[in-house]
């Protein structure tokens, strides 16, 4: 009982961070319907930003204190990201619009390059650390119920509720105000958009703003558990069946998918993954997306799809 | 004058829902032996609806279509077309990467055998084969005066002569029931009056018993035998164009509207 | 001026539907292919022949594979390496299993293995439908990956998981020599462009770009869908197949999975879309697009002459390389095979442009 | 447009044309395969700017090797084996005598390759275990040691530790490994031990790169093994030390193989790090005289690759070490084949099957204490392993246990078996002792 629930909290953790990065690709789908494969890349670039002006402000301001520093350090990339996002929409986006979905996806694909290359060369490529003070050693539940007790890592638990809160507000922010309201009026019709006098070039920057946002919290949380180096680009592979499962357009979705599959594929490593030889989380995440759209092709949350004629 | 034969198609009681929305509710009505068949109604009223479920697309939830003595509910596209019904589309549904000549060949397919192995090889049986379906391919090209365009990318067409590829298509497959999704639509006079005569033409020199949607009054009135009125998924009239035209129900509905 | 079609008349179906209508073109072919065949083992480098060439031949006719799903069938699939991998490793295992399993033979049957994979896995796209479709692609990929570590009997019980093969010969020639081996991938690949380019110019190539186009209208036409997807599913998974056979035997020699990782199959994804879907010549500009550039990239420091330390320049590299992968998608969204061919219209008409 | 085709055609002239500068001017020409970039930039860098300062220093002090400079290219590889080849293909054409490939993955694709080059490929500490047979791996040198020491070693450090290798019986082993053929390499031997000792090993793979491992963790504590062999490398490390620290696994009891323990791998970590240990074939720190020598004549010139302070770290040290053993290969080559000459692939690989460094030459290359001496002959193609295990104490590596050698008796039948299996597989002949000679 006590290793299933330490899975089971452990699964849930790291499923509400693939809920977050899955956000990111759901925003940008919704606005621009534009499946972006450079959320990764967004995350490792938005950390790189942060782990170096956090490392950077210091030396150049003697500022010391590590909320200061680090509250500076994550405004700065943000702002980094809000100029990614600018950047994107006026060179890439603005001229792909009514392209094949193929195409904008192949085309974020240069983006990401694109974005590792830059993130790499501006920030260096080695490892970084991003401190913000999440405590490393873990506290156990339940220790005269179980012996040996519950473990439940506190970083991952500071780290999914961060996530959570964040989860949480940006549902808020598309149901309730005005500008949340608008970009799902893109979402649903492009034109109806424009007629509601909203220009579609900037509720794009807004967007992928947005997503970098997202993103750079990702960073932030998966930084400072992993240290700041390239295969943080790699976690949006983990976000990609999360995405998917939960229905490409669908926040709820996304939030769901990424539990579920974090609780699953957990799960299925420790129990087994030893029948199966070991590492088959690599894949659980994708297979069980292929099963689940065998029956519901739209995804869980998703709309249903008609053919007109 | 033509001879009506007997009973060809004959929908019974076909009710259609996406969801909770209804499409159709328990229309019926038949369709003779090289008559043109028309289906009238405004916007919405489910004439589309009705074409998908004789030729198998959707599935209606009730009812029954009978072609030919066989009924049926629930049949695959391809069943249906096997059957001989071919079909064209209110807003094209050309293969639009495709030339005008490969868009009419598909019309063949139907007839066309050769497995990969010989295709890939593209000797003997499967060339003869392609030779043999290219000539007939051709003969609908004639007919419908496009041999100028063949090779052209049906994409870079005018509406009008998309329009047209998109009947010799449903043509290519010799069919002995055609439905025609408004084939006039959004074309000019001197277009309409084409198109009319290709259907008139198809209708007698090939014999083929024709079921039409048309938006055009003027038109349905001239080349149809006898015309179906739908109005929110409901049947409200039946019968030979002018008794159509009298009746209340269709004059309030319909007409009266569009008028 | 000399490019021109006047006074070539078509008396015959046959003759109007040849592969190339137009005599210059049959002639560029004709030579194009006496100099791939002839003068390039001839004359080239090794460097040039195994670095370069080689990969070139192999990749081209894994985006060929890949071209017919996506670009003719309009299926999108994110687990070409996948496919490749499983190519590669049923051929080893069929050559160090079998005493005296001829060269060729285990190729195709690498090629079959993918086949089988292929069609299981093209099952789903009977349902699921575009983006869905993609990333439930990328379920093979990781599956395989996977796989191929995991399971001992893959591998022939070798203790680190890494496979090599001894060496090649076709028929008693040996290939070991740079020359034979590109030699060898050459004829694969002309094989099979000329079988694909027939399979697209008849009734099942229609019928895939039919799916393509309108897969509704299709089945109206009385195209049964699954035989259309699976066909396309198949004929791609054994060329691509093959491909990963050829990459694992003739280019690397000895392997492990992440030579067939997911990185494969993007690159071959952009070979299909910057080279230009649904065109068979798409597939080596493609391929020659993506095999070439980074190496040409590398050379920047050089004839830029800025002093670049390596780390630098790779970064650099990578950025330019994203870079022109979005400018060409935005410049030219249809591919440089579209390129190519407008630049034929316009030579068609040169000097006299009415 | 036009000009893209057009730079494109000019570096297309550039590319095609094999260069071949390096024999040309009298140099000896060093290929450096590298990988500054992707998830594993940042073990590999320290690792290629030591090669590269031991190359600029032998030119800086000696003047090169009798006279004969030595000239050097890098190629980014990024830990890929395609890339790999590439670059192989691409460095070979410039007069290259041996390789180092610094991959597992490249070494594999390039074993096949090197005989029909006649290049030797330097594996130091990496590669294919069996390869230590010269007999069948006529091209392929594992100096110092392979996989199999390394984990062989760890066995006898961990019996040590519990005061005989007969009190492991019954003890839980668990090998935490890179899902690929690196980590895979050490499975045969742990499992020959196992049978020996008697203790129960349990193998927990972890994907590549690493980045996920929380369920290998939790396993690891629902186990609850004795020990954990850490046998990763990149991120990889750091990221199971957090997990380890996560998890509350005692860092203590955690071993990693050499390339689990340097500075990379427990930096950002820091103090959660603590106690972690690893094996390490060379020393770490500024105060050997080869250090010393690189700061003075490299980086006191301003020349030096990499940040001043990355210098005698570990990764770093290795690199130099590999470098200096390569120049010491080829200087031997010259004793035979004349002074002063460039030496061609065949000849470096004589002096790589001939090294004799005993202390004394080891101290001329200020070298002490760096490694033990080491000797190779056509046979034994990697000369003796001689190896340490250090310890993280939050701030640095230090030493924690004497220096180790790898059992020979066990080593040698396994090696032997497996060289045979591949030269069945692969149809070489052994070399006849007449053959070590040319």
């Amino acid at each position: 009982m006590g290793p299933f629930l330490e899975t089971l909290i452990g699964g849930l953790m790291s499923g509400m961070l693939y809920s977050l990065i899955a956000l990111g690709f759901v925003l940008i789908f919704k606005a621009s319907g534009v499946f972006n494969f450079a959320q990764g890349a967004m995350v490792l670039f938005a950390a790189l930003a942060m782990a170096r002006f956090a490392e950077w402000l210091p030396a150049l301001t003697g500022l010391d204190g590590k909320l200061v520093v680090n509250a500076l350090a994550f405004v700065g990339a943000l702002a980094v990201m809000v100029v990614v996002a600018w950047l994107v929409e006026r060179l890439a986006l603005s001229r792909l619009v009514n392209q094949e979905g193929i195409t904008l996806l192949m085309a974020t694909l240069g983006i990401a390059y694109l974005l590792e290359g830059a993130g790499q060369m501006l920030f260096g490529n080695d490892i970084y650390k991003i401190d913000i003070g999440l405590p490393k050693d873990p506290m156990f539940l339940f220790e005269q119920t179980f012996e040996g007790g519950v473990l439940v890592s506190k970083e991952d638990l500071y780290a999914a509720l961060i996530a959570a809160a964040l989860v949480a507000g940006l549902s808020l922010f598309f149901q309730k105000t005005a500008i949340g309201r608008a970009l799902r009026a893109v979402a649903d019709d492009h034109q109806a958009a424009q007629s509601i006098g909203i220009p579609l070039s900037r509720i794009w920057v807004i967007v992928w703003s947005v997503a970098g946002f997202v993103a750079l919290v990702a960073g932030m949380i998966w930084g400072s558990k992993l240290g700041v180096q390239f295969s943080l680009s790699l976690v949006a592979l983990k976000a990609l069946p999360v995405v998917i499962l939960g229905g490409l357009t669908s926040v709820p979705g996304a939030i769901v998918g990424g539990l579920l599959i974090g609780v699953g594929e957990k799960l299925s490593e420790a129990y087994l993954g030893p029948a199966l030889g070991g590492g088959i989380e690599y894949w659980f995440g994708y297979v069980l997306v292929l099963v689940v759209l065998l029956v519901r092709p739209q995804g869980l949350f998703g709309e249903k799809i008609i053919d007109r004629v | 004058m033509k001879k009506i034969g007997g009973v060809v198609l004959d929908v019974k009681n076909i009710s259609l829902a996406f969801g909770g929305v209804k499409a159709l509710t328990d229309i019926s009505f038949d369709v003779r032996e090289h008559e043109i068949r028309a289906i009238i109604g405004p916007n919405g009223a489910g004439k589309s609806s009705m074409l998908n479920c004789i030729n198998g697309v959707y599935q209606p939830q009730q009812g029954s279509v009978t072609l030919r003595g066989k009924t049926y509910r629930g049949m695959s596209p391809r069943q249906v077309a096997e059957m001989g019904v071919a079909r064209t589309f209110q807003n094209l549904a050309l293969f639009k990467g495709m030339s005008v000549l490969d868009n009419i060949m598909t019309g063949r397919n139907l007839r066309m055998r050769r497995g990969l192995f010989w295709q890939a090889l593209h000797l003997g049986p499967a060339r003869r084969e392609e030779t043999e379906q290219r000539a007939h391919a051709e003969r609908i090209i004639d007919f419908l005066e496009i041999q100028a365009h063949r090779k052209t990318p049906v994409g870079r067409l005018p509406y009008g002569l998309q329009k047209r590829v998109d009947l010799g298509r449903a043509l290519a497959m010799e069919p002995s029931l055609l439905l025609l999704d408004e084939p006039m639509a959004g074309m000019n006079v001197e277009e309409k009056q084409d198109m009319c005569r290709f259907i008139l033409d198809v209708n007698d020199e090939f014999g083929t018993t024709i079921v039409l949607i048309e938006h055009d009054m003027g038109v349905v009135m001239d080349i149809s035998d006898r015309v179906v009125v739908l109005d929110y998924g409901r049947k409200i009239g039946d019968g030979a164009p002018d008794e159509v035209r009298s009746s209340e129900d269709v004059v309030r509905a319909y007409l009266g509207v569009s008028q | 001026m000399f490019y021109r079609e006047n006074g070539q008349f078509k008396t015959s179906y046959a003759a109007d539907s040849q592969i190339l209508p137009i005599r210059q073109d049959r002639i560029g072919m004709a030579l194009l292919l006496g100099v791939a065949f002839v003068v390039v083992p001839l004359l080239s480098s090794e460097y040039l022949l195994r670095a370069i060439l080689i990969p070139f031949l192999i990749l081209s006719l894994a985006a060929l594979g890949l071209n017919v799903l996506v670009g003719y069938c309009g299926q999108i699939s994110l687990g070409s390496g996948a496919f490749m991998a499983v190519g590669a490793y049923v051929a080893y295992n069929c050559q160090a299993r079998v005493e005296g399993m001829p060269l060729i033979v285990a190729l195709l049957a690498g090629g079959l293995g993918a086949t089988v994979l292929g069609v299981a896995f093209g099952l789903p796209s009977l349902r699921i439908k575009g983006l869905y479709l993609a990333v439930a692609t990328l379920a093979a990929q990781f599956f395989v990956d996977w796989a191929c570590l995991r399971l001992k009997w893959v591998t022939n019980d070798s203790t680190s998981g890494s496979v090599g093969i001894a060496h090649l010969d076709v028929a008693g020639f040996s290939v070991e020599s740079p020359a034979a081996r590109y030699l060898l991938c050459l004829g694969f690949v002309v094989v099979f462009a000329l079988a694909t380019k027939n399979l697209v110019r008849g009734h099942i190539g229609r019928s895939w770009m039919a799916m393509r186009d309108m897969d509704v209208a299709a089945a109206v036409i009385g195209i049964r869908p699954m035989q259309a997807k699976l066909s396309a599913f198949a004929v791609s998974s054994f060329i691509i197949g093959v491909a990963g056979a050829l990459w694992g035997f003739v280019h690397l020699g000895s392997w492990e999975p992440a030579a067939f990782g997911i990185n494969r199959s993007f690159d071959l994804l952009f070979m299909v879309i910057i080279g230009g879907l649904g065109s068979i010549s798409g597939a080596f500009f493609g391929a020659a697009f993506i095999v070439v550039l980074p190496l040409v990239l590398d050379k920047l420091p050089y004839w830029t002459g800025l002093p670049m330390d390596t780390a630098t320049a790779s970064h650099l590299a990578l950025m330019i390389f994203g870079a022109l992968i979005v400018f060409f998608l935005i410049k030219e969204p249809h591919g440089l095979a579209r390129l190519w061919a407008t630049a034929k219209e316009k030579l068609r008409l040169w000097p006299f442009p009415h | 447009m036009k000009t893209f085709i057009a730079c494109a055609a000019l570096a297309a002239l550039q590319l095609f044309s094999p260069v071949a500068q390096a024999e040309a001017a009298k140099e000896q020409f060093f290929p450096l395969l590298v990988y500054r970039t992707g998830p594993y930039s940042p073990n590999g860098t320290p690792w290629a700017n030591g090669k590269q300062d031991y190359i600029k220093l032998i030119n800086a002090r000696d003047g090169g090797i009798n006279g004969v400079k030595l000239s050097y290219e890098e190629c980014e590889t990024g830990y890929a084996t395609d890339k790999g080849v590439e670059c192989y293909e691409r460095l070979k054409g410039k007069g290259a005598s041996l390789f180092d490939p610094q991959a597992t993955g490249i070494t594999f694709a390039l074993t096949d390759k090197v005989p029909g080059d006649k290049i030797p490929l330097i594996t130091l500490g990496y590669g294919l275990s069996a390869s230590a047979d010269g007999g069948v791996f006529a091209w392929n040198f594992p100096l110092m040691g392979s996989y199999w020491t390394a984990a062989d070693v760890l066995i006898q450090h961990l019996g040590k530790k519990e005061g005989g290798l007969d009190k492991l019986k019954g003890k839980k082993i668990a090998l935490v490994y890179h899902d690929s053929p690196f980590g895979k390499e050490p499975i045969p031997l742990l499992d020959e031990r196992q049978k020996m000792h008697g203790f129960e090993l349990i193998k927990i793979p972890v994907t590549a790169p690493g980045v996920e491992q929380k369920s290998a963790w939790l396993q690891v504590r629902q186990a609850r093994p004795d020990y954990v062999l850490l046998w990763g490398w990149g991120v990889m490390n750091s990221t199971a030390l957090k997990e380890a620290q996560a998890t509350g696994y005692p860092r203590e009891k955690m071993y990693g193989v050499w390339w689990s323990g340097a500075e990379p791998d427990v930096k950002d970590v820091g103090e959660g790090a603590k106690g972690y240990n690893a094996l390490n074939l060379n020393t770490s720190g500024q105060s050997p005289k080869v250090i010393q020598d690189i700061l003075k004549y490299v980086h006191g010139k301003g020349q030096g690759t990499g940040p001043r302070d990355e210098v005698g770290s570990v990764l770093y040290t290795r690199g130099l070490v590999i470098q200096a053993l390569a120049v010491e290969a080829v200087r031997r080559a010259q004793e035979r084949f004349g002074k002063g000459k460039v030496m061609t692939g065949e000849q470096v690989r004589w002096g790589l099957e001939n090294l004799a460094l005993d202390d004394k030459k080891l101290g001329s290359l200020g070298l002490t204490g760096v490694i033990r001496p080491i000797s190779t002959s056509c046979t034994d193609h990697q000369g003796s392993t001689w190896v340490r295990v250090h310890t993280w104490d939050g701030k640095q590596w230090a030493f924690s246990s004497d220096w180790y050698q790898a059992d020979e008796q066990i080593l040698k039948p396994m090696v032997k078996a497996a060289a045979d299996k591949y030269a069945g597989e692969k149809k070489i002949t052994r070399r006849t002792p007449a053959e070590c000679q040319s």
